[in-house]
């Protein structure tokens, strides 16, 4: 089972390492802290860009090359399993990108330096954790495990109301993750009556294929289908964490509480763990299921972008508008996914990575506004203007600014285009309402972004926005490599569908069967 | 049978032991004058013998199960195991209250005495293989539980707390031997294999007749583990006693409790039928209300002691859901769960105790900003309450996940969906003590003097367990799959 | 002429690559950035003009084309899915035309901004907008599919929004490049749902294979949100000619757009943005005729001519007349195509952005001139010029011509484009009298037109300085060849001969000159049959306009037509050529009369019509209509409940509300408590606490009794349930 | 003739007699003596099954035992009330309420 490469094993404890090293260091000397966790996250990154060059992508599926197998507990036939293929890797990509990004964006951070990058280092153990997991239970160790650096980290360097927000976070994501749990459970103990399986296991892979179909389980003297009564558990698991329409309400405040780069992470990476437990998880394990609940999916993901997109244009801070356009967004990966086609699911994929670098700018920059005027007001709530002029106070942030959000709404040219346009394209045939309906949800996604533009960057420079500087090298520095993501893969996304289509393709050929 | 009795008694040390040391103790008390010297002598004497006592169990843990004394005792490996669990918490329990304030200075001594007696309740309880052993632990451990609530005897609640629970403790094994009476009749033996065998051969009248007797007895089990709706008790004695006591009971007892009431599952509704539905209909219900209850109730609580007696009940009714499943599997994951909650609970009580002592109360505000003053000692508590909470990759969830698993084996559902919900909601709670830590303002910096370098090696030594079992518990699960439930033949 | 990539992507690197370079090195170097841009523009216009001579000197065949697809991305997995998508090159004689036009007109319009901008402050970052909007353009023009159509689209809806926001210090800037871009937005959305409604019918959204399918009838038979699909996707595609050219009822950006220094007015409504809309509908004509929208099309144009042009009338700023006209002209297109004048149309885009260039050149050159000693501004409005003809003459001649060529005078390039689109209309009149209603509003318009057109020029240029320490401080036009040259060179254009292929209308035969009507002859409707076996080849493939044959095409402006029908639309085009030579010279004559001599007083016509004055001001209350009434009323208080909502009640009791759920229980528990026993020694310590625990007292009321109660009523019943 | 039912009733005449002392009197002493008297009724089952049905010695140890720690029982539990009644100087049931949720 194992492969012969050992990289992702490299990948997954690096940061662990950081961790470790951190803590040998004394908490007096936080420079040595902070170059610590930006030289072990730039290794991590180019440890994953080395994953990228080695990667072939021409196998459908899992790499042999790059699997990583250990027994762990031989009781539950629990294995330390690890795999990449070509859904997981772009996220594994974007996630060592933007926690390098994001130890240079945290610089400033001056509370308890040592604690934060500590805590940081293990978040990214943890979200490689998820998307390289190839046992469920694994995978599900990592995805519980990510909530605890997570809650401290928005807990102790948030703002205000930090601790609502982090309490907020935490309850709502592991109340998904446990219904999450008993699918889990269940699962693995129906996996040995299956003739395919013949074991019981959480091996992800062995357990895909829609092998769980014909099963009905009893409750309360009804006769249910048991995939689809555990798809709609893991689909809460995994909803909560995209966040999908009716979940989402704990993102606006842990985006508004968490520290820049947390927000960014939340936003860039997190999210799109939920979209990738619904490929490598929900999908595989119960397609039959998945097609039976195609039309909810759609139509939550419809109402995720226009009401996220409705709510975000009522916004007064910032933050909180971008937000509700990530809510507005992770909508369109929910539509790409239920469309289940091939365009549909390579551009929720792409749509993925892609929001992943666009909003990690967005957040980013606020977070530099942040940093010098310590409010984050578009209008103040006595009606007076937050921010005015910044267009002639900050000239450089303001060019950044728009490029991030012209690839937010989605701008052709720019990185959100052709990953909307693909799931438009999967989804019209099935859903043309819900297409058309989703394509005002852009149309509000332009105006509320233009909006928020308009009242904080035109216009005569306000009082206090007098004393701003524009962003000093250290932020052009780390904005840079997303302005090129942003560029370069809107103009040409190949390098990153190339990877993704054939296991993509595996993933919807597999739907195809029981549509 | 003078051989007979002698190979018992060989297998029986370690209770006899704990007998011995107990007398013992008895004896330096009253030998020796109030001194420190005493007190050094007292405690060695205590460890020293109890340490005896555990590695005698240690080693008894791969011995073949055998039937001792005319069958009335069983010594197999899930009675040793819990009787090693009991060990553990006794040693703890009384190295707490040595280091705590709220026993007093002249009742440490009685106190370590007292809980090494309901120790041996306890083991005898877990080994009990017919309704007179049964009995007699049962009672071994309360009659001295009730001294220990009411500890602090000049206080109030304290007295107050051991007449309730005396009081209570009454009518319930009153109860529960008035349900005892009817089995012996109705089967015509106390012997757990005889009335095993007796059982399967009674008509479909007879079950019936006998179905209130077992609820009797199972409210006698109940009353023990604090199970709702018999754990009215609970909260006041917990709450009334001092803080190590509350550890104590949180541990011992309800270990103990469990120990037997697995092993009459086990024993006497092992095989499907009537008798088994009904059985585990009750347990069933009686499970989902525990924890519910428990942890609803935890959530309303300013005293962290409190609220973690209340997470007590909920862990209790979390324990139960394994023993509803009637299997092997569910033994195992009752002993994994009992072993990880033993040091959870302890580490969480030893925190809180000596928080409590410096301030006099233990109310969650005390804990605010205590990252600023012990950070090891805030990370040690909020592993702690991750773990209690069921967080991977801490021992708490494995923990959970056994029980789960257990659950899901036997296709339980809905049990399992609410056992997963109630997590969540134990969640909240374990989380509030981490955020006053964490995230708040520190009240006064003052040194707390409970926090000594050993005291703090100790909880971190007894935290330990709480990380790795989590994750590599693959070797707790061979002994938890070794120390399999001999039933008497 | 081979047709390589070497041949044909510098139309689009010149600027574009300009525009990457600029992005560096504008700020330090601003005049080798400039210069780079005009450079590249140059290259672009000179390429351009390989093409247009290979097309209409060379080939001269209405068939001609040129189709060239090169990969873009692929979505290929073996097995599963085939999905690629090509970018690619489409050129046939209305591209090349188009090439030309937008390339010419955009370089001359570079070389005036060099003029125009050189002292701003911001001189640089104006080319590399304009760079890139010229891309932008030209992208558009050379795609092969509605996919990279819209990309350019977007592109341009970017870069206006850039430049009309330039003077991002102004808030209205700001406010009015918004609304620029979400305005053309609104029609975008409805484009890209035609766009996807074509991709999954056709496979392709080639114009090449949306032609053929056409051909084929795949679209017979198919429904869409209960239209038929045809009708579904024409109309949406044609949302998109509404948004981005401004058509009833999304006119409303336009006018606004001019807050962007006039250079870019004159690009945005001239050569580029506003012509992509009309360009786009012309390309999938063979949808819309198919989609049966046409009468609508036609309504839409004419309604948008006569309503923007009645707008006009009123304005008193130079730059806003010139923007009303440019609705009103696009009205015209758009008539054009909703009558079938499909060459007309197309002729009348071309003549427009070439005249309507020139205008806003003009207009730039009088306003830069214009500064006013008080406020530090330019001058827009026209009560504050008059007698300028005198300061700034060849400007003066410039705009004269320009608009001799919109208000339709003969010889002049608008009468031969309005005229055949009017004459159109006036023929489909004569067949169904569902047209009457747009060709007498088309009409109309062109009276209006040359109406408010020469009030323009009257107040601007002749009379008496009405304010005369403006007029003093202005100085004497100066020759510069970055202001005047340009000027010129379009000014030369506006001559009807270079499209009619008559200098002077066929009566006048210079000798040496071949007079061909090269225009009408090689813009035709795309005849959707000829596609059914298209051929495209991947760039570095050996060209495939060798083995094709095409014959030099013949001018036969009768061959849609019997000799009955051709009979009757002659009569009827004669008719309408001298109804609008009248007309024109009767808007000339009122223009005249009321702001020259000054014989009718325009006063009284505006207190007669005092509540249409208002209205005609006010914009006929659309931006009050959009503004307030949908977005001030409607959406945001709406968004603002939403939001409220989802934090305050649905966060609040959905999500916040299990823990309310869990003391309501534990209320409950403690509400039965107290109807079973009564409460005793209360230990509350506050009025509050005591308040609660009388009312919801606990099971655990701390009295043993009771435990012992329930210990035995729940036993019990364990006992009833199960025995 | 005294049958086994005879005693089977008279123990749970006993049983409830203890159930209504515990329940229905406030003072301490007398509930504790309402434990006496359930244990004593389950001492007579046991002997009484003994007796009419099984004929080993089971029952008869049983009620030894119960004997036994009844005693026991009943001299912690009151010294616990005489704990109880030296700080609060009462031994009515209803005083000992301070302990409530």
């Amino acid at each position: 089972m194992n492969g012969h490469s050992n990289l992702l094993n490299l990948i997954l404890w690096m940061p662990m390492l950081g961790v470790l090293a951190i803590l040998l260091i004394p908490k007096t000397k936080e420079n040595w802290i902070r170059y610590t966790a930006l030289f072990n996250t730039i290794i991590t990154f180019a440890l994953t860009i080395v994953l990228y060059m080695k990667f072939d992508p021409t196998v459908p599926g899992m790499q042999q090359y790059f699997n990583v197998f250990h027994p762990w507990i031989s009781q539950f036939n629990i294995n330390y399993s690890l795999g990449v293929d070509g859904i997981s890797l772009p996220m594994i990509v974007l996630t060592s990108l933007l926690f390098s990004l994001c130890i240079l964006c945290s610089w400033t951070i001056s509370k308890s330096v040592k604690g934060y990058f500590a805590l940081f280092l293990f978040l990214q153990s943890s979200v490689f954790g998820v998307f390289m997991s190839l046992d469920f239970f694994l995978f599900y160790v990592y995805w519980e495990v990510m909530l605890i650096p997570m809650f401290f980290l928005i807990g102790i360097w948030g703002g205000e109301n930090r601790e609502y927000a982090a309490v907020k976070f935490f309850l709502y994501t592991f109340f998904g993750s446990v219904l999450m749990l008993v699918g889990m459970v269940a699962l693995y103990f129906v996996s040995a009556d299956n003739p395919d399986i013949g074991t019981n296991t959480f091996d992800i892979l062995a357990m895909s294929g829609g092998k769980f179909t014909d099963l009905s389980l009893r409750l309360f003297g009804m006769d249910i289908s048991f995939s689809k009564f555990f798809f709609v558990m893991m689909f809460i698991g995994f909803a909560i964490k995209v966040p999908v329409f009716p979940f989402h309400t704990w993102l606006p405040h842990a985006h508004v509480q968490a520290p820049t780069a947390i927000s960014v992470i939340l936003a860039g990476v997190l999210l799109k763990m939920g979209t990738y437990g619904f490929l490598r998880i929900a999908f595989p394990i119960f397609p039959q299921a998945s097609v039976h609940f195609a039309d909810c999916i759609a139509w939550l993901g419809l109402i995720n972008v226009v009401y996220g997109a409705l709510c975000a244009m009522a916004q007064t801070d910032v933050k909180k508008l971008i937000a509700y356009s990530s809510v507005s967004h992770m909508g369109f990966v929910m539509l790409g996914l239920a469309a289940m086609t091939v365009q549909g699911m390579n551009g929720a994929v792409l749509q993925m990575f892609n929001h992943g670098t666009s909003t990690a700018m967005m957040f980013l920059l606020v977070g530099i506004l942040y940093e010098r005027s310590h409010h984050r007001w578009i209008v103040r709530p006595d009606g007076t203007k937050g921010f005015g002029g910044l267009y002639t106070q900050l000239p450089k942030y303001s060019i950044v600014f728009i490029i991030a959000m012209f690839a937010s709404m989605g701008l052709p040219g720019l990185s959100g285009f052709i990953s909307e346009a693909l799931i438009f394209l999967g989804i019209y045939e099935k859903y043309t309402t819900i297409t058309v309906l989703a394509l005002f949800g852009l149309l509000i996604g332009a105006a509320y972004l233009l909006w928020m533009f308009k009242r904080m960057f035109f216009g005569e420079v306000i009082e206090e926005c007098k004393s701003y500087t524009d962003m000093n090298a250290r932020e052009i520095f780390y904005m840079s490599p997303l302005i090129v993501a942003v560029v370069v893969f809107g103009i040409y996304p190949t390098p990153i569908l190339d990877v993704m289509k054939v296991s993509v393709g595996n993933l919807v050929s597999l739907l195809a069967k029981f549509n | 049978m003078a051989i007979n009795y002698l190979a018992s008694i060989s297998r029986y040390v370690p209770e006899l032991l704990s007998v011995v040391i107990m007398v013992g103790l008895v004896l330096i008390e009253s030998c020796y004058d109030n001194s420190e010297r005493k007190k050094g002598f007292f405690y060695a004497a205590t460890f020293i013998g109890l340490l005896f006592v555990f590695i005698n169990l240690c080693v008894s843990l791969t011995e073949a199960p055998s039937a001792i004394f005319t069958n009335s005792m069983v010594i197999d490996p899930f009675s040793t195991l819990v009787k090693i669990i009991m060990v553990l918490g006794t040693m703890a329990a009384i190295y707490l209250s040595k280091e705590s304030k709220d026993i007093y200075g002249s009742l440490k001594s009685e106190f370590a005495i007292m809980t090494i007696g309901v120790m041996i309740g306890g083991m005898i309880l877990a080994s009990a293989n017919n309704l007179l052993m049964v009995y007699i632990g049962i009672e071994t451990l309360s009659i001295l539980s009730y001294a220990l609530a009411s500890f602090k005897k000049n206080e109030e609640r304290s007295s107050e707390a051991g007449l309730k629970y005396s009081l209570y403790g009454g009518i319930s094994s009153g109860v529960m031997l008035f349900g005892m009476s009817h089995i012996f009749g109705m089967l015509g033996s106390i012997q757990f294999p005889e009335i095993m065998a007796g059982l399967y051969e009674l008509s479909t009248f007879e079950t019936a007749v006998l179905i209130p007797s077992f609820i009797m007895f199972f409210a006698g089990i109940g009353y023990k583990i604090a199970c709702v709706p018999f754990h009215m008790w609970a909260p006041d004695v917990y709450e009334g006693s001092p803080l190590p006591v509350t550890a104590f009971f949180s541990i011992v007892p309800k270990v103990a409790g469990m120990a037997v009431l697995l092993r009459v599952t086990m024993v006497f509704f092992g095989q499907e039928g009537a008798l088994q539905v009904s059985w585990v209909g009750i347990l069933s219900v009686v499970a989902a209300l525990t924890m519910t209850v428990g942890n609803v109730s935890a959530i309303g609580q300013r005293s962290v002691k409190r609220m973690l007696a209340f997470s007590s009940i909920s862990h209790a009714g979390m324990m139960m859901m394994g023993v509803v499943v009637v299997s092997e599997i569910g033994t195992r994951s009752i002993l994994f769960y009992s072993i990880t909650y033993l040091f959870m609970t302890l580490v969480a009580f030893f925190i809180t105790s000596f928080v409590a002592d410096k301030y006099g109360n233990d109310h969650f505000e005390r804990f605010s900003g205590l990252i600023k003053r012990y950070p090891m000692m805030t990370i040690m508590m909020s592993i702690v309450m991750f773990s209690l909470a069921g967080m991977p990759p801490l021992s708490g969830f494995v923990a959970k996940f056994n029980i789960l698993s257990a659950l899901l084996s036997e296709k339980y559902y809905i049990l399992a969906l609410i056992a997963v919900l109630n997590s969540v909601v134990s969640l909240y709670y374990y989380m509030k003590i981490i955020r006053l830590m964490v995230f708040r303002e520190v009240e006064s910096m003052e040194p707390i003097v409970g926090f000594g370098a050993l005291n703090q090696s100790i909880i971190m030594t007894m935290t330990v367990p709480v990380v790795m079992i989590g994750i590599f518990w693959s070797g707790i699960m061979h002994l938890t799959e070794g120390a399999s439930i001999f039933l008497g033949k | 002429m081979e047709y390589t990539l070497g041949s044909i992507l510098p139309i689009l690197l010149g600027p574009f690559l300009a525009f990457v370079v600029n992005i560096f090195i504008v700020k330090k170097w601003t005049k080798l950035g400039v210069f780079l841009s005009c450079f590249g523009m140059f290259v672009s216009l000179f390429y351009s003009f390989r093409i247009f001579k290979d097309f209409v000197f060379g080939k001269y065949s209405t068939g001609y084309y040129v189709h060239k697809v090169f990969p873009w991305f692929d979505l290929k997995a073996a097995g599963v899915s085939n999905f690629a998508v090509d970018m690619g090159i489409y050129l046939d004689n209305m591209s090349a035309v188009m090439l030309f036009m937008v390339a010419g007109c955009a370089f001359l319009i570079h070389i005036f901004s060099t003029y125009y901008m050189a002292g701003d402050a911001r001189y640089g970052r104006f080319f590399v907008y304009l760079s890139l909007f010229t891309t932008g353009m030209l992208g558009l023009v050379l795609s092969d599919n509605l996919l990279s159509v819209f990309i350019f689209w977007e592109l341009m809806g970017f870069c206006s929004y850039s430049l009309i926001g330039f003077y991002y210090e102004k808030e209205g800037a700001g406010n009015a490049s918004m609304k620029a871009f979400m305005t053309t937005r609104i029609g975008d959305v409805f484009f890209l749902v035609g766009i996807l409604a074509i991709w999954t019918t056709v496979g392709s959204v080639r114009f090449v294979d949306i032609y053929a399918a056409i051909a084929d009838g795949s679209f017979n038979g198919l429904y869409a949100v209960g239209l038929p699909l045809a009708t579904f996707a024409a109309l949406s595609v044609f949302m998109g000619t509404i948004g981005k050219s401004a058509q009833f009822p999304l006119q409303v950006w336009l006018p606004d757009a001019m807050w962007g220094p006039t250079p870019c007015s004159a690009l945005i409504h001239a050569a580029t943005m506003v012509a992509a809309g009309v360009y786009l509908s012309l390309r999938m004509y063979p949808l819309m005729e198919l989609g049966g929208i046409t009468t609508f099309i036609a309504y839409i144009g004419a309604i948008t001519a006569f309503g923007a042009a009645t707008i006009a009338l009123v304005q008193t700023d130079i730059k806003a007349v010139l923007a009303y006209s440019t609705i009103s002209q696009l009205g015209y297109m758009v008539l054009g195509i909703g009558v079938g004048a499909y060459n007309a149309a197309f002729m009348h885009l071309i003549t427009h952005a070439v005249f309507k260039a020139c205008l806003f050149l003009a207009a730039g050159s009088v306003i830069h001139s214009l500064h006013d000693h008080h406020t530090h501004g330019h001058v827009q409005e026209m009560p504050r010029m008059g007698g300028l003809r005198k300061k700034m003459p060849l400007t003066f001649i410039a705009m004269l011509c320009c608009t001799f060529a919109i208000a339709g005078f003969p010889l002049f390039s608008g009468f031969v484009s309005k005229d055949r689109i009017l004459g159109d209309a006036l023929v489909m009149a004569t067949q169904s009298k569902a047209y009457w209603i747009p060709a007498f509003l088309g009409f109309t318009a062109a009276l209006l037109t040359a109406f408010y057109m020469f009030r323009m020029m009257f107040l601007t240029f002749f009379g008496e300085p009405r304010d005369k320490d403006l007029y003093d401080h202005t100085h004497v036009e100066k020759l510069s060849w970055n202001r005047n040259l340009p000027l010129l060179i379009l000014t030369v254009f506006t001559l009807g001969g270079w499209y009619s292929g008559h200098f002077f209308g066929g009566w006048v035969k210079i000798p040496g000159v071949e007079h061909k009507e090269w225009f009408a002859t090689l813009i035709e409707k795309p005849r959707v049959e000829n596609f059914k076996a298209y051929k495209s080849l991947p760039f570095g493939s050996v060209d495939t306009g060798a083995d094709r044959v095409f014959e030099e095409s013949q001018f036969n402006p009768d061959k849609y037509f019997t000799e009955k029908e051709a009979h009757h639309v002659h009569l009827v085009h004669a008719i309408g050529a001298w109804a609008s030579i009248a007309i024109a010279l009767a808007g000339w004559f009122i223009a005249f009369m009321m702001y020259s001599r000054g014989a009718w007083n325009p006063g009284r016509w505006v207190n007669a019509f005092s509540g249409w004055y208002r209205a005609l001001q006010n914009k006929y209350y659309f931006d009050d209509l959009y503004v307030k009434g949908i977005l001030q009323k409607g959406l945001l208080p709406f968004n603002n409940l939403l939001s409220r909502f989802d934090m305050g009640v649905f966060d609040r009791y959905a999500v916040d509300g299990w823990e309310a759920v869990n003391r309501f229980f534990y209320r409950i528990a403690k509400w039965v408590d107290d109807v079973i026993v009564d409460s005793v020694g209360v230990d509350g310590t506050g009025a509050s606490v005591r308040f609660f625990n009388v009312i919801l007292r606990t099971f655990q009321n701390g009295k043993i009794q009771f435990y012992f109660i329930i210990f035995l009523v729940v036993m019990v019943g364990y006992i009833w349930k199960l025995v | 003739m005294i049958t086994l039912s005879s005693y089977l009733a008279i123990s749970f005449l006993l049983f409830v007699c203890g159930i209504a002392v515990m329940i229905a009197r406030k003072n301490i002493i007398a509930i504790l003596l309402g434990v006496e008297l359930i244990l004593n009724s389950c001492a007579i089952n046991f002997v009484a099954y003994t007796r009419f049905v099984n004929n080993n010695l089971d029952g008869h140890i049983m009620s030894l035992f119960i004997i036994i720690i009844a005693a026991a029982e009943a001299a912690v539990g009151l010294a616990i009330v005489i704990r109880f009644f030296q700080i609060r100087e009462s031994i009515h049931i209803d005083d000992a309420t301070q302990l409530l949720q």
